[in-house]
């Protein structure tokens, strides 16, 4: 007989299988030709990982809200009875099984499995595949022990780990030197927000090792759960400055590893690596764990009213600018990742406004649908070889099921009923709408978020019909496409089918149970479907504008002098944030630093010289003294006589006549 | 009781004279006595039991031996040795860099007896600094590690070794005067009956807070110049760059560190009320270093300089860690300096090999690597990652407590060093683009992969990396029995 | 008057020699009158041996004065050979016994 | 004044004087005489000081051998010195330095007056001295003897034939 609890216990495979995996896979892979250098081993253990974490997530489901905390200690010192830590200091990794955790877990490993089946086909013809399947694992690894981590230094450990994942995959084609900077890049972006997030810890692991009960977090670490109660909130009630400090730097980290503004240039950059890794880890996975962070962060630690009007601020705003980027992009997956962004800006906007179950809710079928959206413009960029939205064409017809799956997505993520997306994305913005009455100072950025609600239709379609619409491809160069094999075409029907499906999954009461608040299930009154009608509307005309413009072939092209080629231009130019930074970097960080150089060189080393040189000269000088006349010597030594006999009879005496000795 | 100390510096001595006179046999003679070291030390660890501290409140010390060497009315000098928790993971970082580097360099051609010889040397100076409990025992091994050294850099370094060799005797020579007679000024003013450590250390405490803050100043001076400290540091790139590999890999591995911990073996845990004081200008020097290094690193074209500028980033961590003076400060500061060993110890290894495969250490000539030489790479990125703080790698648990206990005790200002983490991880992340990635350019065509001995020694470095980096209760669990930790 | 002889003139005398042997030390530079100078200072260092062991507190210690002044006679002795044998090979390297001249000592 | 005490003063004077002349005389020669009469009276002294031993000493090694050997070395160089001291004679820091130090040594002899209440002069037999000589001094007098011999040996590598 199962007992409820039993597969709990063994939640640290999660992260040990695929970690097991990225051994055999690194180890072995060049060896393992029969197996696609190791891909079919990582599928394996990336199937056994989907076994265990959805049927976890099912338990948990039936164990309504229960948790399951493992600890194990990392390192500790023991306490002194005084100074900082008077009960000493450890630091602990777990395995916390809650119910958001558990929905992660749905997303991660399903999602995992999937995109590692996918690349069978979608990487065959690639080298380098033993160090791909390797570094794919590790990152499942790294995300499944990020979202049962059990406290924020465990969820930093793992953050960033899941981040250097992400630096490898960006760069796996690490010979084109776009791909090597934009790793680069990734990383240094998101590893800003990390040092804001591990900031964030400090400030509230000293605030509650101050103010918390005794034995409380000094000496557990910095844990999620006390009991089985979301504590921390109340134990720093008053604290609220630094709490809204802390708030502010946790969303930081958030912003950086979600791509949410102003740190949000690294993720269409990262579109330089492998469609398999823009699906899993820059759709579905890694970036939303910002989100995920700021859910924990909000449930646990708790935010103060201007903490959620910064979050609020920046989720509806960066949903807005990363929208109206994606609107003139030719590159087939750079209007996927502006969509990410954008899609990752409601769900902080949703959590900042009080509503993490939901956002947490939009996080679980974007994952699908996003996925979903990359793995089948994968697919067309397999069977085409060109990303670019304007050479391409027509693939509707040679393309059935990859033409079906992106229009499902696409259906989807513009909030079409009764796609997924039109569940989680109309209960988001109901849940906001509904704050507006108390927080009127949200309204600009609700507005935001209605308005991306047309922008999204509207560049998703454009690239659709772009894409799929028309008689053949514009660039007659392209290779004929066809349909792919099983191993592709599978994950894209069983994902169009979540995104079809995982919308209505809160309506289930058990799998509700893995939301537990406000706003889950969706509940519709009045208000509500009004809402639902203003932006099924505004869907359906951004689909209606992208089709007249660009439908059946089309090519839209606005009048050279129009007010939309300035616009455009900046637009392309990502609002020149990129290039801002670069200038910071390139020539603030490293001029400064050749300044320091500089300096080095010549000042303080030029200094050390300088004394050399005096010292050299003086020794010069002083060696004249050396006559070698012997008389000069003895006329030394009878001075030096003197000079004793002065000072024994003269100084000396003097001295201790003043008290001085 | 059997005097384990004393007979691991015998056979240290031992195997170092033996390695100087067995001519081409030398190196097998130098890799098994390194062999016997590494398994003393652990032999010592797994037997490692802190006595504590005494009722009377003085230290002591595990496998303890204690011998009048000179004995004059008025002068007290014994050969006192023994360990605690903050020396036997140092030694254990001798030990096996020792081994690493005997590895490393075990195709050396030129002089192979005299260059084994010296390594074992500057590694039993080395031992003897982390084990000896008497100031002049202490200063007499503090001063055999610079000799080798300075033959090392002069006989197999660069271009410019004359001039880099002299630099480092001088900076350090100038350094350790000011220790010296900053530990007897200590010893004498506190009138301590003798000068060995336990002796000094109940006086030292008890000496005005004036003494004390000038005697710390003066310590950290000394001290600092092995750190090194902004600015007194740089003989430390010059010696880097122009040092042979083996002889770079003990400089950062382990000479810097004989500066961490002397500062907090003779200087913290002496005058404990003179570190409070002197703590602004501590701060003002660690954050110095931290902001120098890590800002300079970024123009570097040479990869073993940009690692030494890194290094003065770290150990300016290490001083920072120390200064805030707290346990897990301490704690911090002592995983930090192991784990730098390690990591420097290998990114110096990489830098070593990378000029003898390619010819060049330039990071602006040398591109696109990583198809050509896998190992190298590999070697480089996991280094790379390991100094920049990765979790799940060494060096992060460390800087996680250094920073942490910064946070505790500076506040906000535990930005300075936090940002500066995204410098470093700025100027690893330029390297790797533009050795490992990118078109392969400026690769001869005879460039192969690691010989057998790199590889192993860098193996062996990252295994420690990983294995330390998940695991490091193993480090802490020993770091803690030390009576700056004030155990009861 | 009193009696002159007392340790403060005793001293006075062998302080007065001691200087006259050192002005013959710094001025004269005939290799012969410097060893005629330190001549007489080492006398005047002798003298005072001997008056101290005249004047000892015990006999025994006056012993150890009187010990003392027959090892510097010796000395004094063994380096006026020395010496002279220096000014035989000054006199034939350089055919002159003037110490300024010779200065081979500096670097 | 005792007889002692007259004694002490001609010889003290004569002591001084022929200190001085020995310096400062003109011919070579004479200064052989003067240096050997300042011989005399410090063996005088010493026989005052009932130290006869040493007295016997000065009289036998500094007025009879070192006079000799000055009056040799004199002899040897006598073709190409010149006779008299033809330099400067008189510097005046010199001077001034000499002078300062017998001003200073005057001082220290005044904070000693009276020091010595003693008036009783040790004698001692010839016996004891050597006695002492052989006893507890015999390291010294062994390590004199060891002086005496490698100053010898230096001295005759110094004048050897040619050697340039």
């Amino acid at each position: 007989m199962w007992q409820a609890t039993y597969l709990f216990d063994w939640a640290f495979l999660l992260p040990l299988l695929p970690a097991l995996s990225f051994v055999i896979v690194g180890l072995l892979g060049p060896r393992l030709k029969r197996l696609e250098h190791g891909g079919w081993v990582a599928v394996g253990f990336g199937f056994a990982t989907m076994v265990i974490g959805v049927w976890i997530a099912v338990e948990e489901m039936l164990s309504s809200g229960g948790y399951t905390d493992q600890q194990y200690t990392w390192f500790s010192i023991p306490g002194n009875g005084t100074g900082t830590f008077p009960n000493g200091f450890s630091l602990v990794v777990g395995t916390l099984v809650d119910p958001i955790s558990a929905l992660m877990l749905i997303v991660v490993t399903v999602v995992g499995f999937l995109v590692l089946l996918y690349s069978i086909g979608y990487m065959h013809h690639d080298g380098g595949l033993p160090r791909y399947y390797a570094e794919l694992s590790l990152f499942l690894a790294a995300m499944n022990g990020l979202v049962l981590s059990d406290n924020l230094l465990e969820f930093f450990l793992f953050w960033e780990l899941v981040g250097v994942c992400s630096y490898f995959l960006i760069g796996f084609y690490y010979e084109k030197p776009s791909a090597a900077s934009a790793a680069k890049e990734a990383f240094l972006v998101t590893r800003v927000g990390d040092i804001l997030f591990l900031l964030g810890i400090f400030v509230y692991f000293a605030t509650y090792a101050t103010s918390g009960s005794a034995g409380g977090w000094a000496a557990n670490g910095f844990p999620f759960v006390q009991g089985n109660q979301p504590f921390l909130a109340g134990a720093m009630g008053g604290h609220s400055t630094t709490l809204t400090i802390a708030g502010l730097l946790i969303l930081g980290g958030a912003a950086g590893k979600s791509a949410q503004f102003p740190l949000h240039v690294w993720l269409p950059d990262a579109m330089e690596g492998p469609t398999t890794v823009s699906a899993l880890i820059h759709a579905a996975t890694m970036v939303a764990a910002g989100v995920y962070l700021l859910a924990v962060a909000s449930l646990f630690l708790g935010f103060t009213p201007a903490d959620q009007l910064a979050i609020v601020a920046i989720g509806g705003f960066t949903s807005f600018f990363a929208a109206t980027m994606a609107l003139v992009n030719t590159d087939i997956k750079r209007v996927i990742a502006y969509s990410t962004i954008s899609q990752l800006g409601y769900m902080v906007l949703a959590v900042g406004a009080g509503f993490a179950m939901v956002g947490l809710y939009h996080l679980f079928t974007h994952a699908f649908f996003k996925a979903l959206l990359f793995l089948a413009a994968g697919s067309v960029i397999h069977a085409v070889g060109t990303q670019d939205l304007f050479k391409m064409g027509g693939l509707g017809k040679s393309m059935r099921i990859t033409g079906f799956a992106f229009l499902v997505g696409g259906l989807s993520l513009s909030g079409i009923v009764p796609f997924a997306g039109f569940w989680s994305k109309d209960d988001l913005l109901a849940s906001v709408y509904g704050t507006l009455a108390t927080h009127p100072v949200y309204w600009p950025f609700f507005l935001m978020a209605l308005a991306t609600v047309f922008l999204t239709a509207y560049y998703i379609f454009r690239a659709f019909f772009l894409a799929f619409s028309g008689p053949a491809s514009r660039d007659p160069t392209l290779p004929t496409a066809h349909e792919a094999s099983w191993v592709m075409t599978g994950p894209l029907l069983a994902l169009s089918g979540l995104a079809m499906g995982a919308g209505l999954l809160p309506f289930i009461p058990a799998f509700a149970s893995l939301l537990p608040g406000a706003g889950i299930p969706p509940h519709y009154g009045l208000s509500e479907l009004a809402l639902s009608g203003i932006s099924l509307g505004l869907a359906a005309g951004g689909i209606g504008l992208a089709y007249s413009l660009w439908g059946n072939g089309k090519v839209y092209t606005a009048a050279p002098n129009s007010a939309l080629g300035p616009v455009r231009a900046l637009l392309l130019r990502r609002y020149y944030f990129k290039d801002a930074y670069d200038a910071i970097g390139l020539r603030g960080l490293y001029g400064l630093s050749r300044a320091a150089d500089f300096v080095e060189r010549y000042m303080i080393d030029g200094t050390v010289h300088g004394l050399e040189r005096a010292f050299g000269g003086l020794s010069n000088r002083l060696r004249h003294i050396e006559s070698g006349v012997v008389l000069d010597y003895a006329a030394f030594l009878v001075s030096g006589l003197l000079f004793l006999l002065l000072f024994l009879l003269v100084i000396a005496p003097w001295l201790v006549s003043t008290g001085g000795i | 009781m059997f005097p384990a100390l004393s007979f691991l510096l015998l056979t240290l001595l031992v195997g170092t004279v033996l390695t100087f006179l067995s001519g081409r046999w030398a190196r097998w003679v130098a890799l098994g006595s390194s062999m016997l070291f590494l398994l003393e030390v652990s032999g010592l660890l797994s037997g490692f039991s802190w006595p504590g501290v005494s009722a009377s409140g003085v230290p002591q010390y595990a496998y303890a031996e204690s011998y009048p060497w000179i004995s004059l009315p008025w002068l007290h000098i014994s050969y006192t040795v023994g360990v605690d928790g903050i020396s036997l993971p140092l030694l254990l970082l001798t030990a096996i860099l020792q081994l690493v580097t005997v590895l490393y360099s075990f195709d050396e051609r030129r002089q192979p007896a005299a260059y084994f010889g010296l390594v074992l040397l500057t590694c039993l100076g080395c031992a003897g600094v982390f084990l000896a409990l008497d100031v002049l025992l202490f200063f007499l091994f503090w001063e055999l590690v610079l000799i080798p050294m300075f033959f090392l850099i002069g006989y197999w370094g660069g271009l410019r070794r004359r001039y880099a060799a002299l630099k480092f005797f001088v900076y350090t020579h100038v350094g350790s005067i000011v220790m010296l007679v900053a530990l007897l000024v200590t010893a004498f003013y506190s009138h301590a009956p003798s000068f060995d450590f336990a002796g000094m250390y109940v006086p030292a405490q008890a000496l005005g807070v004036t003494t004390q803050a000038l005697l710390f100043a003066a310590m950290l001076f000394g001290f600092g110049i092995k750190f090194p400290i902004v600015p007194f540091h740089t003989w430390l790139p010059d010696a880097h760059v122009e040092a042979p590999t083996g002889g770079s890999v003990l400089l950062a591995g382990l000479l810097l560190k004989l500066g961490g911990y002397g500062l907090i073996r003779w200087g913290l845990e002496l005058l404990p009320t003179g570190l409070v004081h002197d703590q602004p200008l501590l701060y003002a020097v660690a954050f110095a270093s931290i902001i120098w290094g890590s800002v300079i690193a970024l123009a570097q074209r040479d990869l073993k300089r940009l690692v030494a500028y890194s290094s003065i980033n770290h150990m300016g961590i290490v001083l920072l860690a120390i200064a805030v003076d707290s346990n897990l400060g301490l704690l911090a500061a002592v995983l930090l300096m192991f784990a730098h060993g390690v990591v420097s110890a290998l990114l110096f290894m990489v830098s070593g090999s990378m000029h003898h495969t390619f010819g060049s250490r330039d990071i602006a000539t040398v591109h696109g690597i990583t198809p050509r030489t896998p190992v190298l790479s590999t070697m480089m990125m996991v280094g790379a990652l390991a100094s920049l703080g990765l979790p799940a790698l060494i060096s992060f648990p460390a800087e996680f407590s250094a920073l942490l206990a910064t946070w505790d005790r500076l506040g906000y200002w535990v930005l300075v060093p936090l940002l500066l983490l995204v410098v470093t991880a700025a100027f690893y992340l330029w390297m790797m683009q533009r050795v490992l990635f990118g078109p392969t350019e400026g690769v001869p065509e005879t460039a192969r992969d690691l010989p057998w001995p790199e590889a192993l020694a860098m193996s062996m470095l990252v295994a420690l990396t990983v294995l330390y980096g998940i695991l490091p209760g193993l480090l802490t669990n020993v770091i803690i029995h030390s009576p700056v930790y004030g155990l009861p | 008057m009193s009696d002159p002889i007392t340790t403060a003139s005793f001293l006075g005398l062998s302080g007065a020699l001691l200087g006259i042997g050192l002005f013959g030390i710094l001025t004269r530079r005939n290799f012969i009158l410097l060893l005629i100078a330190i001549e007489i200072a080492i006398n005047a260092a002798v003298l005072n041996f001997v008056y101290f062991a005249a004047f000892a507190s015990t006999p025994a210690s006056g012993l150890n004065g009187q010990s003392a002044a027959v090892v510097l006679v010796g000395l004094a002795a063994t380096e006026i050979a020395v010496g002279l044998a220096i000014v035989l090979a000054l006199n034939r390297l350089r055919g002159s016994i003037n110490v300024t001249e010779a200065t081979s000592l500096r670097l | 004044m005792s007889p002692e005490g007259l004694a002490f003063l001609a010889l003290g004077a004569v002591a001084v004087i022929t200190a001085l002349a020995a310096l400062l005389v003109r011919e070579l020669v004479h200064t052989i005489m003067w240096i050997a009469s300042f011989f005399v009276a410090l063996s005088g002294l010493y026989f005052l000081l009932q130290a006869s031993f040493l007295g016997v000493l000065q009289l036998g090694v500094y007025a009879g051998a070192v006079t000799i050997l000055l009056l040799f070395g004199i002899m040897v160089t006598r073709r190409r010195i010149f006779s008299r001291e033809a330099a400067t004679g008189l510097s005046l820091t010199s001077l001034f330095l000499a002078l300062l130090v017998i001003v200073l040594l005057a001082a220290v002899a005044s904070d000693l007056a009276g020091a010595s209440n003693s008036t009783t002069i040790h004698s001692y037999a010839v016996v004891d001295l050597s006695s002492a000589l052989f006893g507890p001094y015999g390291g010294w007098l062994l390590l004199l003897g060891l002086v005496m011999l490698s100053a010898l040996s230096g001295a005759i590598y110094l004048v050897r034939e040619g050697r340039e």
